[in-house]
């Protein structure tokens, strides 16, 4: 995100839109999602896209420690994103940077519209997001699981959220970007949206964009985001009817 | 005991504001994209590279540029630093209290930073001066000074304005050893990027809110133009959702208000 | 409100958990000096050097390798550096907290470190590049995702299967410069240290206990052992006392427990 | 003040008592005060004293946080002396520095003498002071602005605060020292009184004074001060009684 | 501890049996213990041994802040294990180092065994062990003093703590390694034990160890534990019945 | 329950101290300018280039000197490093707490520095070895053992004892690189300053105020001299006030009581 770009001396895209690895500019990287793994979470969700692994748990509602952070109509949501030493390529400090903490408060802002706060007053909801592995579009990746193992704990709530972020390569709108693409590329939008409410609750963006390809790439993530909320659904089916103990491994349908 | 301004009465005012911003007109008397009054005041610190005094309505920030020779980052070895810095002094309001810079404080600093940085405002390739071993180092650093809401557009007034009258010595560089001559230049400022902070209260968006504003927002939402009318960089922030068809509003009230901001910047600071 | 597992109940539990135990039998039907089905996975995370997350019944910790090259000690100027730090993640248990480590968390840590480092598994007199200046540094970085009891030996096993199987790439040193080839090879790994972990619950030691074994234990003692039989660190741990002779039947339970336990690390990371 | 002083290779003061910037050996620097520009404060006050830009503000009596520290009899005074991290040649770390935290206690201890605490049983009384640019005497400069703060706010006073360092350079008995004879001179003795009662409040000395010097520096150090109290005194006069939103800009008369 | 071993070129101990400061196998370096010394502490005791110069105190039991830590049905005891910035051969930064948290948590682990905590419900029970000069051995010295401190304190206690810590140069078993046979040898193996009622409070090992020689150090340890408890009684006689304000000083008697 | 001192009866007496000392009486029978016995122990701490012990009254003080090469501050290339701190030991008073340093310690050690560094005690140009790159850095820690009042003069004797009786490798420099030889010399003392710690209890000045006197105090001021009876530091401590008069008083009374404490600390440290 920070850090400025790298002059690539390598196309990013080629003159018949294929990217790096091979996608086109509005294909999304390999997704699968994994509900309720762990076991002392009263809820927990497992993604993995592109290269990101990220693993997000939830406990709550629970009382609240320090007393003085109770609120009386409505539950506290607090929420960490995190990531591991080894998650990048370069041995990250284990505490907390200035991006993670930025990080942590616009996640718990996405996820906090979709969250039934005003049913649990006086408690605390606990949502930790751990990236094991990164790659470009971490934040979305975690926020899309985090939503998961909301409701995996059982959480009341309006909506699920699920994250993509788009943006430019080359002055072309693409969609998801991975790690090489968001360093070397030209700008990033991460987007999370409640599907069903057609509302955004993340929207970030970095990069140079006109108007016009502001508005394409807004509008490709949440085309996007439209799309990985149908493998959410079917997760969490898989999750409580697919059988006792069952996960599930969605893989995107090739488009 | 001091009379503080009663927050609790904001609160229950929410409504009322809703109500009066339905009907288009705001407490004090703004159109709902008006900005307040925009005074800015350069190079009052002589000891600081570049220096700015931004007021807004009732808000206050000041930044001060400082410049440095640094070691690069390993990964933009040809790139000079760009820092962006800021603290909300506990004297600017009855809720701020000193100690290590607060989420909000960070978020602040990150958005304002990433404005200026994305509109690739300052030209770091001209900051490099041994490749891989040394640049050119800028902190900007800000003081909030006085809270009445928006300090996200107040401290990135500040900034830009700091910047573009910021000097620093020329660097000579002899056997791969940078050393500051007798002679200033500006800093490499290629463009002038202006940010626009809006608040939805009910169902309207209101430009520039201000303390009692931002108590009965549910939605805030950052974003930063450049001189052409691209957008930039952009920020929504608190527990709420906005429609797509509002961030298409606020994406084209940012340009809208941008284009006069820019000009009162760039007259401030010529 | 959620349903946590009630910690109260277990406490009260502990009478007839040592009946139990006096009986010769566990909880979960174990043997005493029985551990619970270990699983260990190795290279999921492509970006480390090395990486293993194991799983000791539902205890769960993931292992990171990291390397870099470093400067070396001053008492050790030829000798490669190792660090192992563990942080016990907020989402591993009800009754861990983000922050700095905590006591325990830096007590596991370094138990695990000693018994890494003292068994000589890697050889660090190999990782000494320019001696006195460059070394190659080894960072083993632990998550504890899930606690249920016994994390010093579900974290051992995770960093050793990690080292076991990290690749570093290969220094060519030309002018006291040390400089990365395209070359990949093996961490110098010369022994298998394996630690085992007892709870003394009444008079009885148990082996690898779970969360409800270590709620009503005494006493836990940690004894880390090579590929010979060697006995090369130990830890006692928790407020209370241990017999000479238990100290002892410890020792020859680790030894035994830990020919078992190396061999299954040894087929998973070959 | 620490960090040892530089051999300095120029004359600080020359043969006919002149000092590098033209001052004589008893002369003070320009000094201009603002009383009450700070809107939110409950009371404040600007200094400029050579090259020092200072601001200072007053909240309170306000509500103790955390509990355990309210004093049953009288206000809590609490006293941060803080520097930007612009104020000074080279940047400054923005955590407070050893020198800060021991500034910002013999300031509370500077203030409190004139502050009448025990008419606020049970409350806070924050002075919060801000060096946006620093020169010699920055801890006398925030002082006599913490003070007109004090008064601005309304708060009870037995007396004001008024701040003035004077010292030596080159053996010679000066007034008012600034950064350059600060960093090159012989010593430096920062004092602070309350001017109607007599009394010293701030006194800490660091150089070599024979006994006789010390005597001559002190004594001057204090008629400087009661000098300076006249502008206090101005500034407040302009500020209560010189129209609705006045500030008042004292220049000091020609010696 | 950590820190790899030296390569010594040197040896530690001869074909005799002789070590480098001339001791046998199985002799301690002289120790002396003097209790009381502290003024203002409940309790205290001053232990030399070898190199080691370390300071034990103790408070309580007292009132238990923060009061969340409060044991309902016991005391809480809290130990912390120090070095001075000078005890070590390069200055040691005065922050609490890992390895010194980790050693605070075994010497507490180690005295509580002891201490009758159900004495004292509610109320805290401080140990600090401050270490002046650093040799080998000193979490076992400083358990020794601070079993002694708490004694002094008129702490209820079961039974006394004694540390010892054995090992290996050279593959030889060894009493009481000093610094440079730790650094240098091949293993250190700290243990401290409750003599009269023969159990083990501290059992920390590093080092390669046949299971024989493990044996046979671990025995060593326990035996001159047992012989240093002799010199706490007497240290403990010659405070209490040596007359007023007495202190003692015990050398081991040549073996 | 421990019997701990009881503060709340010493601060009731305070009105009794005052009357005592208005008839020129202390409490301890002392004059009001006589300080309690000062014991210096030096050379105990053998790992360290000097230490020494002081027990003034009951309040004792462990000072300790570390020498090491170090690089000189940017505004003094050709200037050695002084650094003095201190630790409050948590032993050493009930009311002392392990943590980072309180603003007392700071300021205590801040005192004392000033006390030594402004007196020119140590030559710091003799500690230069290689102009802007190499000097000598000298760091004194100080542990507070015992409190008994009057911290800022025993920490002060005892740096000044310990930096007195220090020892330090001679450097030789060689290719503009510095080397310790086996030489030892002594540091490059030229002055000994004498802190004497003044409390106005009442309306007199007690020299060296014992913990009661200090409880019952309203005003504290050190004031440093040295060897030719030049005042060199001061510092007023405490919420008041202290008259122009009392000022002079108190540095005549430093310059009287300094040469007393100044002739035991040479007599000590010869």
């Amino acid at each position: 995100m920070e850090g400025a770009k790298v002059a690539g001396t390598r196309k990013l895209i080629d003159g018949k839109g294929t990217r790096l690895d091979g996608r086109k500019w509005d294909e999304l990287r390999p997704i699968s999602l994994q509900v309720g793994l762990m076991k002392n979470a009263d809820g927990s969700a497992y993604i993995e896209w592109g290269k990101n692994k990220i693993m997000a748990a939830v406990y709550g509602p629970k009382e609240v420690h320090p007393k003085h952070q109770v609120l009386p109509d409505r539950a506290l949501l607090r929420c960490r994103y995190h990531m591991a030493p080894f998650s990048v390529d370069d041995r990250k400090n284990p505490a907390p940077s200035r991006r993670e903490i930025e990080i942590s408060k616009v996640t718990r802002e996405a996820l906090q519209p979709a969250v039934i706060v005003e049913d649990y007053p006086r408690t605390a909801i606990e949502v930790w997001i751990e990236v094991l592995q990164s790659d470009g579009g971490s934040r979305c990746a975690g926020i899309t699981a985090a939503s998961l193992a909301l409701a995996d704990a059982g959480i009341n709530m309006r909506d699920m959220v699920v994250g993509c972020s788009c943006g430019l390569i080359e002055d072309t709108v693409v969609s998801d970007l991975d790690d090489t693409e968001d360093k070397e590329g030209d700008g990033d939008m991460p987007v999370a949206i409640m599907p069903n409410l057609g509302q955004v609750t993340l929207f970030q963006v970095d990069g140079i964009y006109t108007r016009e390809k502001f508005q394409k790439a807004f509008e490709l993530a949440i085309e996007k985001g439209k799309q990985i909320y149908g493998m959410q659904r079917a997760a969490l089916n898989a999750r409580f009817f697919g059988g006792e103990g069952a996960v599930t491994q969605v893989e995107e349908a090739a488009e | 005991m001091s009379m503080k301004k009663n927050y609790v009465v904001e609160t229950i005012r929410k409504a009322q504001l809703a109500q009066l911003l339905a009907g288009g007109k705001r407490m004090d008397e703004r159109r709902l994209d008006q900005t307040r009054e925009l005074k800015i005041e350069t190079g009052l610190i002589q000891k600081a590279n570049g220096s700015a005094r931004v007021t807004l309505g009732n808000t206050q920030v000041i930044a001060g540029v400082k410049i440095a020779t640094g070691i690069p980052f390993p990964d933009t070895p040809d790139k000079g630093i760009l820092m962006v810095n800021a603290e909300i002094l506990p004297m600017s309001s009855p809720y701020a209290e000193p100690g290590p810079p607060s989420e909000g404080a960070i978020e602040l600093a990150r958005v304002v930073d990433r404005g200026i940085r994305e509109s690739e405002m300052v030209d770091l390739s001209k900051l490099s001066l041994v490749p891989g071993k040394s640049v050119v180092a800028v902190f900007v650093d800000c003081n909030v000074m006085n809270v009445d809401g928006n300090l996200f557009d107040a401290m990135s007034y500040a900034v830009v304005s700091a910047l573009r009258t910021a000097k620093m010595k020329k660097y000579a560089v002899k056997d791969e050893k940078a050393e500051a001559t007798d002679q200033w230049v500006p800093v490499p400022v290629e463009r002038t990027p202006v940010s626009v902070t809006m608040a939805r209260i009910g169902e309207k968006l209101v430009v520039d809110p201000n303390t009692e504003e931002e108590a009965s927002m549910d939605m805030r939402i950052t974003i930063t133009t450049d001189d052409d009318g691209n957008i930039c960089a952009s920020q929504k922030g608190e527990a709420s959702f906005i429609s797509p068809a509002q961030v298409l509003e606020a994406a084209d009230t940012s340009i809208r208000v941008g284009r006069e901001i820019r000009a009162k910047i760039m007259e401030a600071t010529k």
